[in-house]
């Protein structure tokens, strides 16, 4: 330890605090990282092969457990990718469910992320906190859909069925207690001094790192590029939605939960409007039973909480089964930055950078 | 009642024991704490003598050794350090050049 | 006090060992479950409310009668509380794995030196400053003697204490090494580090009540400290300063959030006592929590007003003619001890955990200046007023 | 104001107030008498206080069977073909009486099932639906193998797996 | 049982005394430093216990927290450190190990020789017994603090400020001997 | 194991030998169907797929045409009534019907400028399902990624994604690798395309896009292409000793690589033989994969 010994640890990839088997390879000097390397594929089940060999609906269920915890946006990437590769237009009443649902799955999925990441910190009641929100939203999926994480929430066309009834009550009385919570967990955060020597200025990534590594969502905003597909490349009804994209220029962990925080409170905002503007008509488009295809490629991205998501389709003349499916997983391409982030910076560090990029291991390893 | 010869016999053995030490052994972090046994050794003559003549001398005199053995110890350690960090041994018999 | 012969002397230093024992060996178990139950409520849930098994035999039948009839079993505060016997029975149970690579002798010494030295500080902690009660005549050695609320009465108590405290550190950092392993390593590594430089900060704040008291008497300085005689009224500010640095340095040396970096468990699964299981590692909690009452009495004799009602020498406001709330009772004591054991599991459940440069930096830069200009004030006070 | 804020931990207190009014809360309204009172924790003690499942619960797979006690399942295999992990096994046969097919055979591998419901989607019959049945643990892998007939394995009857959870006795 | 108590009570300092020369030995002849420092620690505590039995309890603490709360854990700290290399010790003793216990014993002979009649003559017992009532002047009003610290402060000033300047400059040392240079 | 056999032992069945392992040879997955064609979006194929349709379509219509005219000549001669003139077909449309997204010429300003500065570097370009797909040669892939970051009207910063597709019936080639390109500041989006055959080394985009070194791993490990100047080749999700390539279109679904793991410490294989000599005696034969 002493004469540039440096001591070679292995973080994971059965660990508390790395969010499932990834494994990060660390050489210490010390407590200081010097050499990070992470070293995934311990939940590889081979999605993209199985999903060449199962048709257009079939292929849906698989993308529900590539990001377990914001499954809705994975239904979303899939069922609008395969609807731009067959050139479906989807009724103007199941664009705006999806969009409220996906919306509620990015509440879920930021709730997760605020649990786990406050309690990789040593917080620990802020993460039974958010659980209870996530539980209420939970509820409603389940309510939706049947299923309370794989959901398969979305159809080819459309949605299987409308909300069911008492849906949007209880969506609006989620909606009415929500802001007072979020408001709880920064009273419990982000004045907090242990919190802010926790978190400001650890992890940086700058605007053009992220860019360069590919990183996109919360993490390439809180760096200040306002870069948000909903805006870029508005899919679902997001293009008659009114919201803001919130942008941090710090780029350090603390910009990112603040980042994080006030996405939440735009989606709270886009949910209202989805409530409020709900418009009637059918749900499904009407498509034949069988599905072929012609010989298409379409790469359809939307925004995953994590990030871009994007669905890269390769359509067979006649073909009933995608030809080729590639995922462009945001936590795979994030997790890349880890090194980066934490060279140099202590051991403690690490835990908050993992905390911080929001990884989920299934979406990676696939 | 403790005879003062009792006390002296025991810390003339400690101090014996921590010349052997420093003579005998070769790691110099041993031979550091053999050097610490000695001082003890003193320290416990310095005690007795003070309870032998009723003056607290002697216990003033052993907390300024203590002192002393502190400091003692961290110039020590700090050399044992840097050597193990120039000469990767903390072994007395491998330091047998002038130049690290 | 009656005269007592060498053999009356050394039989109740026994019953009073085993009293002390019995105490520690209940509020251990007590603590541990009020923990889960108060971090519980703290978390919107309800903490433990059964133990393995609650759905069989008596226990089982009554439970589901009760929920049958619509109600609660039990009060609903005192249905886990046999978790706690469960704990001991799995920690004692459990099988006892020492690493093939760790080195054995060293492994096993590591909890025994924690345990005797969280333990050995009970020796001169003082619960009452007199008798509690006599023993009747009846009794064959014992008859008639007192039984006292401590266990010695050291002249040098406090110097005592914080030795014996300082030798608890070898239990962690022996058993990290010995351990063989590096999680434990650096968690040892951490916790030594730690401990070496919050004890500067904690010593020096305790000679803030030494300095104004003027006795190392842990019982004297006590009660000299809450009756305030021949204490200045300025002294209640060094006192609260020093009461505010004591408890935050107490929080590292029994190494609870904010300062738990020796088991961070996000960081290093569970820092020195990674590779240790069964009655090992009990012991090694046993310790922990033996230390977070150990800081409890202390902060609670020398800041919170002991045995007396009213912290910082206000009491000297009441008069001692006042029947109750006047005279020094146990019961004072132990309410302010389980009170700053409540402060310990409420800032558990609250706080983020410092990162390990912020840890050293927290203690050399902004508490050790403050403790010496707390001491400094507390010597003019003393001296020129 | 800024060197006293530093000084004195508002910001903790803060916290602490948010987690102490919790702590309060809850601890007068725990230690209650019935159970259907108010209460102010957000955990349920899950087998004495039941759940509540929404309409759409997708649980464990089962038949359906018409006002004649007949299984309306008529074997068009759709549900086997769309099935994504191909948990379904369906033999075709033939019954006294009745003129469309009789499924002889209709396996479900319950323990490769994900439960996405498209095996009902594609039920024209309505004769297959999810139950909501969600505790499904069992000891042996067999206990997973569901079929119509055979020993602990029917699946009419209401729980042929999970026998072990407690919410059952 | 009486008569054995009292032996132990009288005798508590020849208990200590051997208990740390067995300490001192193990800590000689340990193969693993770790051992070393654990054998370290021991002679420590029991010499504090052989100061609590001279009547010099303040010493006798802040033994215990100088050495066992500062300098032993100092010494555990680098043991542990160094010990992380596969460096393997090629030999505990040196090689001339020999001839310094030679040496030893000639010098612990010629010790005994000089000092035999001063120490197991025939008035040596009664010449260096340990009065209980010399006690007194270390204890004084039951306060071995105040009596320690009134030497200290009064007669013994000098020293004490030299050591504090010594402590400063073994501080500053330490610090630029075991401060690594920043490549 | 030398025991001495006791002649008194109960007759036990005899335990199978070697582990229990489904014979993924004989697994229905097992079967790989080879694709037939080459599903490569391209514009020129489309243009020769619609001509070659038209023209199919036409001598169709020929044909019918002099059919009609040979049976109205046969029928003439034969005295019967005159048969029906053929109707042309039209393709049916219903609203069910999907309005396919076909490929289109290349109207767009960066596919131009792109064209222009690229010269005949570019291989293809066209829009299809409202995407801009650029082809470029596979030596030159590297320049065109430099046109594409660097050029002042085009600034495509981020290389979102890269993957590659497997085309075993295609002759001149064997995978397509394409690179999805965003600019992040003008809101755009550009697909790359290079087509590579067998055992060529196409030049790594590490050096100008570093969030490619993972993807390009990834698509080492699952297809099998090399990268040349990538700081470390390796694979990334597979394990370091894995065999094949999973998303090649030859790789099946069960049986390669997959291996039976025994987690328990059993060097010997006693434990193993014990456990098939016990479920002998209960009559559990392991050999039959229940699945089937």
């Amino acid at each position: 330890m002493f004469k540039n010994e440096e001591m070679e640890i292995n973080l994971g990839p059965q660990h508390p605090s790395t969010h499932g088997v990834l494994r990060v390879k660390l050489h210490l000097d010390g407590e200081t990282v010097t050499k990070c390397t992470p070293i995934i594929g311990y939940l590889h089940r081979g999605v993209e092969k199985i999903c060449e060999n199962q048709t257009y609906f079939q292929g849906q269920v698989w993308t529900d457990r590539m990001d377990y915890v914001a499954s809705i946006s994975n239904n979303l990437g899939w069922a609008e990718g395969v609807e731009k590769l067959f050139g479906i237009e989807v009724p103007r009443r199941a664009k705006y469910i999806r969009t409220m649902l996906t919306e509620q799955n990015r509440l879920a999925s930021h709730l997760l992320w605020l649990a786990t990441h406050a309690l990789d910190i040593g917080a620990m009641t802020v993460f039974l906190y958010a659980f209870r929100e996530r539980e209420y939203l939970l509820d409603l999926f389940e309510a939706f859909c049947g299923a309370r994480l794989t959901t398969t929430a979305f159809r080819i066309g459309g949605l299987r069925e409308d909300l069911p009834p008492g849906f949007i009550k209880s969506a609006q009385a989620f909606q009415d207690r929500f802001l007072p919570c979020i408001d709880e967990y920064e009273e419990l955060l982000t004045e907090n001094r242990i919190w802010k020597k926790r978190t400001v200025g650890v992890a940086k990534l700058n605007a053009e790192d992220c860019i360069a590594l590919g990183v996109t969502g919360p993490v390439l905003r809180a760096a200040g590029v306002p870069y948000d597909i909903r805006k870029a490349f508005p899919n679902a009804a997001y293009a008659e939605m009114d919201f803001e994209i919130p942008t941090r220029p710090e780029a350090d962990t603390y910009a990112r939960y603040l980042v994080r925080l006030a996405e939440m409170r735009q989606s709270h905002r886009i949910i209202q409007q989805c409530i409020e503007g709900l418009p009637e008509g059918p749900v499904m488009a009407k498509i034949p039973k069988i599905l072929r295809s012609e010989v298409n490629e379409v790469y359809h991205p939307i925004e995953a909480p994590k990030g871009e998501l994007g669905y890269y389709f390769v359509g067979e003349k006649g073909g009933t089964m995608p030809y080729r499916m590639h995922v462009r997983a945001p936590s795979f391409v994030n997790l890349q930055a880890l090194s980066k982030m934490t060279e140099g910076r202590l051991l403690a560090d690490v835990i908050a950078a993992i905390g911080t990029l929001d990884v989920v291991l299934g979406e990676i390893d696939r | 009642m403790v005879n003062l010869n009792t006390v002296l016999l025991i810390s003339s053995l400690l101090f014996a024991i921590g010349i052997a030490g420093v003579l005998i052994r070769r790691n110099a972090l041993v031979i550091l704490m053999s050097i610490e046994l000695m001082l003890n050794a003193a320290n416990l003559n310095f005690i007795a003598f003070a309870r032998h003549s009723g003056s607290v001398s002697g216990q003033a005199f052993a907390l300024l050794v203590m002192g002393f053995a502190a400091a003692e110890v961290a110039v020590g350690l700090a050399l044992v350090v840097a050597l193990y960090r120039k000469r990767d041994t903390v072994q007395v018999d491998d330091i047998n050049l002038l130049k690290g | 006090m009656p005269t007592m012969n060498l053999t009356q002397t050394m039989v109740m230093g026994l019953i009073q060992v085993v009293a002390v024992l019995i105490l520690i060996f209940v509020m251990v178990p007590l603590l541990t479950f009020a923990e889960r139950k108060v971090i519980g409520y703290i978390q919107v849930r309800l903490g433990a409310t059964r133990t393995a098994g609650g759905h069989v035999g008596i226990t089982g039948a009554l439970n589901r009668g009760m929920w049958a009839m619509g109600k609660v079993p039990m009060l609903s505060i005192l249905r886990g509380l046999p978790v706690f016997v469960a704990d001991i029975l799995k920690l004692i149970l459990k099988e006892d794995i020492i690493p093939a690579k760790a080195e054995r002798s060293v492994f096993t010494l590591a909890p025994i030196i924690s345990v005797l030295a969280a333990f050995g500080v009970f020796s001169a902690i003082a619960f009452y400053p007199g008798a509690l009660f006599t023993f009747p005549a009846r009794f064959p050695i014992v008859g008639g003697l007192p039984f006292m609320g401590f266990i010695s009465d050291v002249n040098v108590g406090v110097l005592y204490i914080l030795a014996l405290s300082s030798v608890g550190v070898y239990g962690i950092v022996l058993g990290a090494w010995a351990s063989n392993s590096k999680y434990p390593l650096l968690g040892g590594l951490r916790s030594a580090a730690q401990i070496i430089s919050y004890e500067v900060p904690l010593t020096l704040s305790l000679l803030t009540p030494v300095l104004l008291a003027g006795s190392l008497n842990f019982k004297d300085l006590s009660v000299r400290l809450s009756t305030g005689a021949d204490m200045h009224w300025l002294a209640i500010f060094p006192l609260f300063v020093g009461f505010f640095v004591y408890t935050t340095c107490g929080f590292a040396e029994t190494n609870r959030t904010p300062f738990d970096l020796p088991e961070a468990e996000t960081e290093l699964v569970a820092g020195f006592h990674t590779e240790y299981s069964g009655m090992k590692f009990g012991f090694f909690y046993l310790a922990e929590y033996t230390n977070m009452i150990v800081v409890s009495c202390f902060a609670s004799a020398f800041f919170l007003g002991g045995y007396y009602l009213l912290p910082f020498g206000l009491q000297r406001f009441i008069p001692a003619s006042v029947p109750f709330l006047g005279q020094p009772s146990i019961l004072f004591f132990f309410l302010k001890v389980f009170t700053i054991l409540f402060a310990f599991l409420w800032v558990r459940a609250t706080v983020p955990r410092y990162r390990y440069d912020q840890l050293m930096d927290v203690g050399w830069k902004y508490l050790l200046p403050l403790t010496l200009v707390n001491l400094f004030a507390a010597a003019l006070i003393r001296f020129a007023f | 104001m800024s060197f006293l804020r530093t000084l004195i931990p508002f910001d903790i207190a803060a916290g602490l107030t948010v987690t102490g009014r919790y702590f309060g809360k809850v601890f007068f309204s725990a230690n209650r008498k019935k159970v259907r009172t108010r209460i102010k924790h957000f955990t349920q003690e899950y087998p004495e206080v039941p759940v509540n499942l929404q309409p759409r619960f997708r649980g464990r797979l089962t038949l359906l069977k018409d006002e004649q006690g007949e299984i309306k399942c008529v074997c068009c295999l759709a549900c086997e073909k769309i099935c994504p992990t191909q948990v379904i096994t369906i033999e075709k046969g033939k019954k006294e009486g009745r003129k469309m097919p009789f499924p002889v055979q209709y396996d479900f591998e319950m323990e490769r099932c994900i439960f996405c419901e498209f095996c009902v989607e594609s039920c024209g019959f309505d004769s297959i639906i999810l139950n909501h049945q969600f505790e499904l643990a069992a000891y042996n892998r067999e206990d997973f193998s569901i079929g119509m007939e055979g020993l602990g394995q029917n699946m009419f009857e209401p729980s042929p797996v999970g026998k072990y959870s407690v919410a059952e006795d | 049982m009486e008569h054995l108590l009292v032996t132990i009570g009288r005798d508590m300092f020849a208990i200590f005394g051997v208990l740390a020369l067995c300490g001192g030995i193990f800590m000689v002849a340990a193969k693993s430093a770790v051992h070393s420092v654990l054998g370290f620690l021991f002679t420590m505590l029991c010499v504090a216990g052989c100061f609590l039995s001279l009547d010099a309890e303040f010493l006798g603490m802040a033994q215990i927290l100088v050495y066992a709360g500062g300098i032993v854990v100092l010494f555990l700290f680098v043991v542990m450190l160094v010990e992380l290399s596969k460096y393997k010790e090629k030999g505990v003793f040196q090689l001339q190990t020999r001839s310094a216990v030679v040496a030893v014993v000639i010098g612990a002979a010629v010790f005994i020789g000089v000092f035999r009649n001063l120490l197991f003559g025939v008035a040596s017992s009664e010449a260096l017994v340990l009065r209980p009532e010399l006690a007194q002047g270390l204890n004084v009003a039951q306060q071995n603090a105040q009596a320690v610290s009134r030497g200290l402060f009064s007669d013994y000033l000098l020293p004490f400020e030299i050591l504090s300047v010594i402590l400063l400059v073994a501080l500053v040392g330490a610090v630029v001997l075991a401060k690594r240079e920043r490549v | 194991m030398t025991e001495p056999i006791d002649p008194q032992a109960p007759a036990m069945p005899e335990a199978p030998t070697g582990p229990y392992v489904y014979d993924y040879m004989a697994a229905p997955n097992r079967q790989v169907v080879l694709p037939k064609t080459v599903p490569l979006p391209s514009l020129r194929t489309y243009q020769a797929e619609v001509v070659t349709a038209a023209a199919a379509d036409e001598a169709k219509w020929q044909k019918q045409l002099a059919d009609f005219e040979v049976a109205k000549a046969k029928a003439e001669v034969e005295g019967k009534d005159a048969p029906k003139p053929p109707v042309r077909a039209v393709p049916r449309k219903d609203d069910n019907d999907l309005k396919t997204p076909w490929p289109t010429e290349a109207k767009d300003a960066d596919l131009l400028k792109l064209q222009e500065l690229l010269g005949d570097k570019v291989e293809e370009i066209f829009e299809q399902a409202g995407e801009r797909v650029c082809q470029v040669k596979k030596e030159a892939v590297l320049e065109a990624l430099k046109v594409c970051r660097d050029a002042a009207s085009l600034k495509y910063e981020m290389l979102a994604d890269q993957s590659a597709t497997h085309y075993p019936a295609a002759k001149d080639f064997a995978f397509s690798i394409v690179y999805h390109l965003t600019s992040v500041s003008r809101c755009q989006r550009l697909r790359l395309r290079i087509l590579v055959p067998e055992g060529f080394i196409p030049e790594s985009a590490c050096s100008l896009y570093p969030s490619a070194n993972w993807m390009e791993r990834e698509i080492y490990d699952m297809l099998g292409i090399r990268f040349a100047n990538h700081p470390d080749m390796t694979r990334i999700l597979c394990p370091e000793d894995w065999e094949g390539f999973p998303l090649r279109k030859e790789y099946p679904t069960v049986g390669l690589g997959q291996r039976d793991i025994d987690f328990r410490d059993d060097r010997g294989g006693v434990l193993n033989r014990l456990a098939m000599e016990k479920a002998g005696q209960m009559g559990i034969n392991l050999k039959q994969p229940k699945a089937d």
